[in-house]
């Protein structure tokens, strides 16, 4: 006679050590097995598009910040280039190459974050607070440009809030120094280690098709084979310069589009990241980083979306404008929170303890799904 | 303080150095719970991280808020999150404190105005001790503010307080 | 590798009635109107035609177009009573590299348009957002609840443009 | 010996037991507790770049008393719905499992709790107790992270009994006793006489053990580790998955006695390795005591030596902690039932073919 069993009801969250956040996900459990996952967001639900609809455009620029708040300087700079295309701003030279560099750097300090907190998310703590550390000097390179640490308000519709610091390019080039030896370590202590590689290899495979179907772009959408940047596919600002090359998930470990291949994508993302910083450094031109700032921000009336590549995927934004100093409608399409519909397909079958491996490989960030 | 809590209606030497020894041991180990909320969340982690080090005072994080003393509301809370944060604090024992950082979690913040699904200041559903100024503090600030919770719990007292 | 004008004229022999107009005024992106029922077959061709593969939804969007008529209320707030809310579907093709935007609009006092969420799956988190935020109804969508906001919001759907704060929610006070 | 200098002391049965076998826990579980999770916190803070506790005493020293003092202070929650005797008797039963385990083990050639003669095998059976106190926590607190972790815990530590008995007995077979204190007297003398390099016989069965010891070594270390579940085992109170697994609703006190339990555990698992294989309380390199001929110098030398071997596994327990993630719960018990068990059975094996030759 079968013993008879019960589905249990799992909570996690919104106050869960590895929720990233204040997720909260809904496991149906057998014992260890998922049955189904339903993640419920909105625990962070600040209401930026409503913001967006009674603040001027540049009054926006801050908000944007605090959507995805591990890459606050993408958001600007996808923001900043969906105004600039609506109203036909031209911006010099200087401002594209800062704006790339502060991105780069930005998607450098971001994947530390993501891949910190995924190796704490399997267990190894120490790899969190060796990836803070690097992060830490990411932090300092803002500090002294605009004098924010998180959020920075840097990037301003035509322009930047100011030029950089004269110790900029010099600290940049000793942090490149730095930081190639600590991913090495980084590798060592975390990306080739045996458990962790078995934890993470084979679990939450996403395939291509799918992907694609669920609209997921990123780092998460080439780990799955797919060979999809925004800044090579649909180049914008100066991006077609700089010689760098998309990784794409191969499964060495395993197969094509698991957690440990979401996972190394970001590694190699940051090496990818470094090169386009040093060449630009490099190639800097002088000039004025506010000439081309409008006296008066007011887009003619039509709409426009426009995308950029976030460290998260593509991060699009719809803007609506009826030809007044604020927009009619501000839509954010935001990685994270694309990305997360596929979550519960992917946990299917897998045990608690990969539902935080999953997760944690998505790499979302709350401010950003629910904004 | 426990049982001894308000026990005492006068003063004594004894009281003053067993009320030193405990508030001591009450300070220099708050355990905070592992809790973030939004982009001060960040902050806290940087703050736990290897640069600022929360572990010099003896700040752990503990995942379970039964074992934790100080909740950090670390961001903006909502009204969905509300709910939870009154019902994680409820579940802390007692000698719990709670550091409100950023101006969210102090007023609101940025989103004062016009967040329709923002909870303008954590005050209106839990009582804070200590209020973290930034948007979002810098590290230093929130060791201040611990610096500060510390000062307060300094100054605790077993004798009941009179008129 | 097409341009929204030769797609209009594809989805023009097409569908005939239901695709209503393409409207292209620089500055800005052009798109093509469809009949708000009609859209999950736009799009389902869309997505499985050959030459147009439109096999990525971008981004959905829902609007409110605030083009009633304003008039006020009991209490003297503002509300806005007929005219149209509006959605916008992003499509892109990842192989072939051409977009296309469409837009529906539908009724502001019965809101109903056909999901797409079988069609992207990317459409369903985003399909509930705009049932949130306007309370716009995709039928066929398998699980049209709330999302960002509480499932026992009573308060209204907070992005339409007469939106009014309620007083309070469970005992907190929700202005300022 | 002890025993006998209290019973002549006092001239009290009672007392002299009474005073013995509270002896481990006041002057080595207590302040090895409170020496140790300040450790782990440096040892951590090393590891990572950080400092640890600096604010209390000298580099933090007092830390840990400041931590006990405090879990002291705090109210001692007890939620609605959960059955209140398991769950103030669970962490009791931790507690004396791991406590139980120090009668039989032998600090110094002078002093043990108890000198039995199942000792090791009395030591694996107590351990026993905290799987039911585990159990019983999870079951009692009604929190559905509290019964995964104890599950988790239940199926965890007695899969990995199974590979640490097997050693535990192959080690009997070249030993011929269960009892630790004639264990470590056999391995007496300089290091090479221990168990890890073959025993004191010299011989072919010496260079033929030797490979053996050390694989055995390597699996009793690995699953005893599992069985204090410790990182890469830790599975039972995985901060990340299940908050903090079977004592997720434990506060105050009862918390801190499940800590002081897992931390004398590392100690009690360490001590048992260590007995087995490094020649127990036995010094590597000979006495000072034999030196200087001073007899009662010996003992407090072992103990010691006993003292300094058991640390340096709890030493590299803290590093494995801090170095590595996490097995999976299926993944830890087919690491347990498809190498630890097949790979201990034919140690047995050898090793009793070697010890029959």
């Amino acid at each position: 006679m079968a013993l008879k069993t019960e589905e249990m009801v799992l909570n996690m969250g919104p106050q869960h050590p590895s929720t990233h956040g204040v997720l909260r996900l809904e496991l149906v459990i057998e014992g260890e097995i998922i049955k189904s996952v339903t993640p419920h967001i909105g625990y962070l639900h600040r209401c930026f598009e409503k913001h967006c609809e009674v603040m001027t455009y540049p009054q926006i620029i801050p908000y944007t910040d605090r959507m995805d708040y591990l890459a606050s300087m993408c958001n600007e700079f996808g923001y900043v280039i969906a105004v600039e295309r609506l109203m036909g701003i031209e911006v010099p030279e200087r401002v594209e190459y800062i704006r790339v560099i502060m991105a780069e750097l930005q998607r450098i300090a971001s994947h530390l974050v993501a891949i910190g907190t995924y190796g704490a998310d399997i267990g190894a703590f120490t790899p969190f607070l060796f990836c803070f550390r690097d992060r830490e000097k990411i932090l300092n390179l803002f500090e002294i440009t605009c004098g924010a640490r998180l959020l920075y308000n840097y990037i301003w519709i035509g322009g930047l809030m100011h030029d950089l610091h004269p110790d900029f390019i010099r600290l940049t080039k000793e942090f490149i120094k730095e930081f190639r030896p600590n991913l090495k370590e980084l590798n060592d202590l975390l990306t080739f280690n045996q458990i962790f590689i078995d934890r993470t290899a084979n679990v939450g495979i996403l395939p291509a098709e799918t992907a694609i179907n669920y609209g997921i772009t990123g780092p998460n959408l080439r780990a799955s084979g797919v060979n999809w940047d925004l800044r090579i596919n649909d180049p914008y600002s100066i991006y077609d310069r700089f010689d760098f090359k998309i990784p794409v998930g191969k499964g060495e470990n395993g197969t094509v589009g698991d957690c440990w291949n979401r996972y190394y994508m970001r590694i190699l993302e940051m090496e990818e990241s470094l090169k386009i910083v040093e060449q630009a450094i490099n190639q800097i031109p002088d000039g004025d980083v506010s000439s081309a700032i409008p006296k008066r921000v007011k887009p003619p009336a039509g709409q426009i979306y426009s995308r950029v590549e976030n460290p998260r995927g593509e991060l699009g934004y719809f803007i609506v404008s009826d030809g007044s100093v604020n927009p009619t409608r501000i839509k954010v399409r935001a990685p994270s929170f694309v990305n997360m519909v596929v979550f519960g397909e992917l946990c299917k079958g897998h045990m608690v303890a990969d539902v935080v491996a999953i997760l944690g490989s998505i790499d979302i960030v709350l401010g950003e799904i629910d904004r | 303080m426990g049982l001894l809590d308000k026990q005492f209606t006068d003063d004594n030497i004894i009281i003053t150095k067993v009320e030193d020894l405990l508030n001591w041991a009450r300070l220099s180990s708050l355990w905070q719970m592992g809790f973030g909320l939004a982009c001060c969340a960040i902050e806290m982690m940087a703050t736990s991280a290897s640069h600022y080090d929360f572990d010099r005072f003896g700040v752990i994080p503990r995942p379970s808020p039964r074992q934790s003393d100080v909740i950090i509301i670390s961001g903006t809370v909502t009204f969905k999150m509300a709910i939870r944060i009154k019902r994680l604090y409820e579940q802390m024992p007692d000698h719990k404190y709670v550091i409100s950082m950023g101006s969210c979690s102090n007023c609101g913040g940025p989103y004062w105005e016009h967040g329709y699904h923002v909870l303008k200041g954590v005050d209106r559903v839990i009582p804070v001790d200590v209020y973290v100024p930034g948007c979002p503090p810098r590290p230093e600030a929130l060791l201040e503010g611990l610096l500060k919770l510390q000062e307060k719990i300094r100054n605790e007292t077993l004798v009941s307080k009179t008129a | 590798m097409k341009n929204p004008e030769e797609i209009f004229e594809i989805l023009k022999d097409k569908f005939g009635e239901v695709i209503i107009e393409l409207f292209s005024d620089k500055p800005t992106e052009s798109f093509i109107s469809v009949a708000p029922l009609e859209i999950d077959k736009v799009c389902l061709y869309l997505r499985d035609k050959e030459g147009l593969n439109f096999k990525s939804l971008m981004n959905l969007s829902g609007i409110d177009d605030a083009n009633g008529e304003k008039i006020k209320d009991e209490n003297d707030n503002e509300i806005i009573q007929g005219g149209t809310l509006s959605v916008f579907y992003h499509l892109e093709s990842i192989d072939l590299k051409h977009k296309v935007t469409l837009k529906v609009s539908t009724d502001r006092e019965n809101p109903e348009v056909a999901s797409v969420e079988e069609i992207w799956r990317a459409a369903d988190w985003h399909e509930r957002e705009a049932y949130d935020m306007f309370g716009i109804k995709f039928l066929n969508h398998h699980n049209l609840i709330r999302i960002l906001m509480p499932y026992d919001w009573e308060g209204g759907y907070p992005l339409r443009k007469d939106y009014q704060n309620p007083e309070f929610y469970k005992g907190m006070k929700v202005p300022y | 010996m002890i025993y006998d200098w209290l019973y002549s002391l006092t001239g009290s049965e009672m007392i002299a037991i009474g005073v013995q076998s509270l002896l481990p826990l006041y002057l080595f579980i207590l302040p090895f507790a409170l020496v140790a999770v300040l450790l782990e916190r440096k040892v951590a803070a090393h590891m990572q770049d950080r400092l640890g506790p600096m604010r209390v005493g000298y580099h933090g020293l007092l830390q840990t008393i400041a931590d006990i003092l405090k879990l002291l202070q705090k109210e001692d929650t007890v939620a609605a719905d959960i059955d209140k005797k398991f769950f103030d008797l669970s962490p009791l039963l931790v507690f004396a499992g791991s406590y139980a385990a120090f009668a039989a083990i032998p600090f110094s050639g002078a002093f043990m709790g108890s000198n039995i003669d199942l000792g090791i095998i009395y030591i694996v059976a107590v351990t026993g107790l905290v799987v039911a106190g585990i159990l019983m926590g999870g079951w009692a607190s009604n929190n559905k992270y509290s019964l995964l972790g104890a599950m988790r815990a239940a199926a965890q530590i007695i899969s990995f009994e199974i590979p640490t008995l097997l050693i535990v007995v192959t080690v009997i077979m070249i030993t011929g006793t269960m009892n630790l204190y004639t264990m470590s007297e056999w391995q007496t003398g300089y290091f090479w006489n221990w168990l890890i390099l073959g025993g004191p016989d010299f011989g072919i069965a010496k260079i033929l053990l030797t490979p053996l010891m050390l694989m055995a070594f390597l699996i009793i270390f690995l699953s005893t580790l599992a069985e204090v579940n410790r990182t890469p085992f830790d599975i039972p109170e995985a901060e990340s998955e299940i908050v903090a697994g079977y004592h997720t609703e434990y506060s105050g006190m009862k918390f801190a006695i499940f800590f002081l339990a897992e931390y004398a555990n590392m100690f009690a698992i360490s001590a048992v390795v260590s007995a087995l294989f490094f020649g127990g309380y036995q010094s590597p390199f000979g006495y000072l005591g034999n030196l200087l001929e001073i007899g009662w110098l010996i003992p407090i030398e072992q103990f010691f030596w006993f003292t300094a071997k058991g640390v340096f596994f709890v030493l590299v327990q803290m590093w494995l902690r801090w170095t590595l993630p996490r097995f999976r719960v299926d993944q830890l018990m087919s690491f347990c039932w498809k190498y630890l068990i097949p790979i201990s059975f034919v140690l047995l094996l050898l090793v009793g073919l070697i010890t029959v030759l």
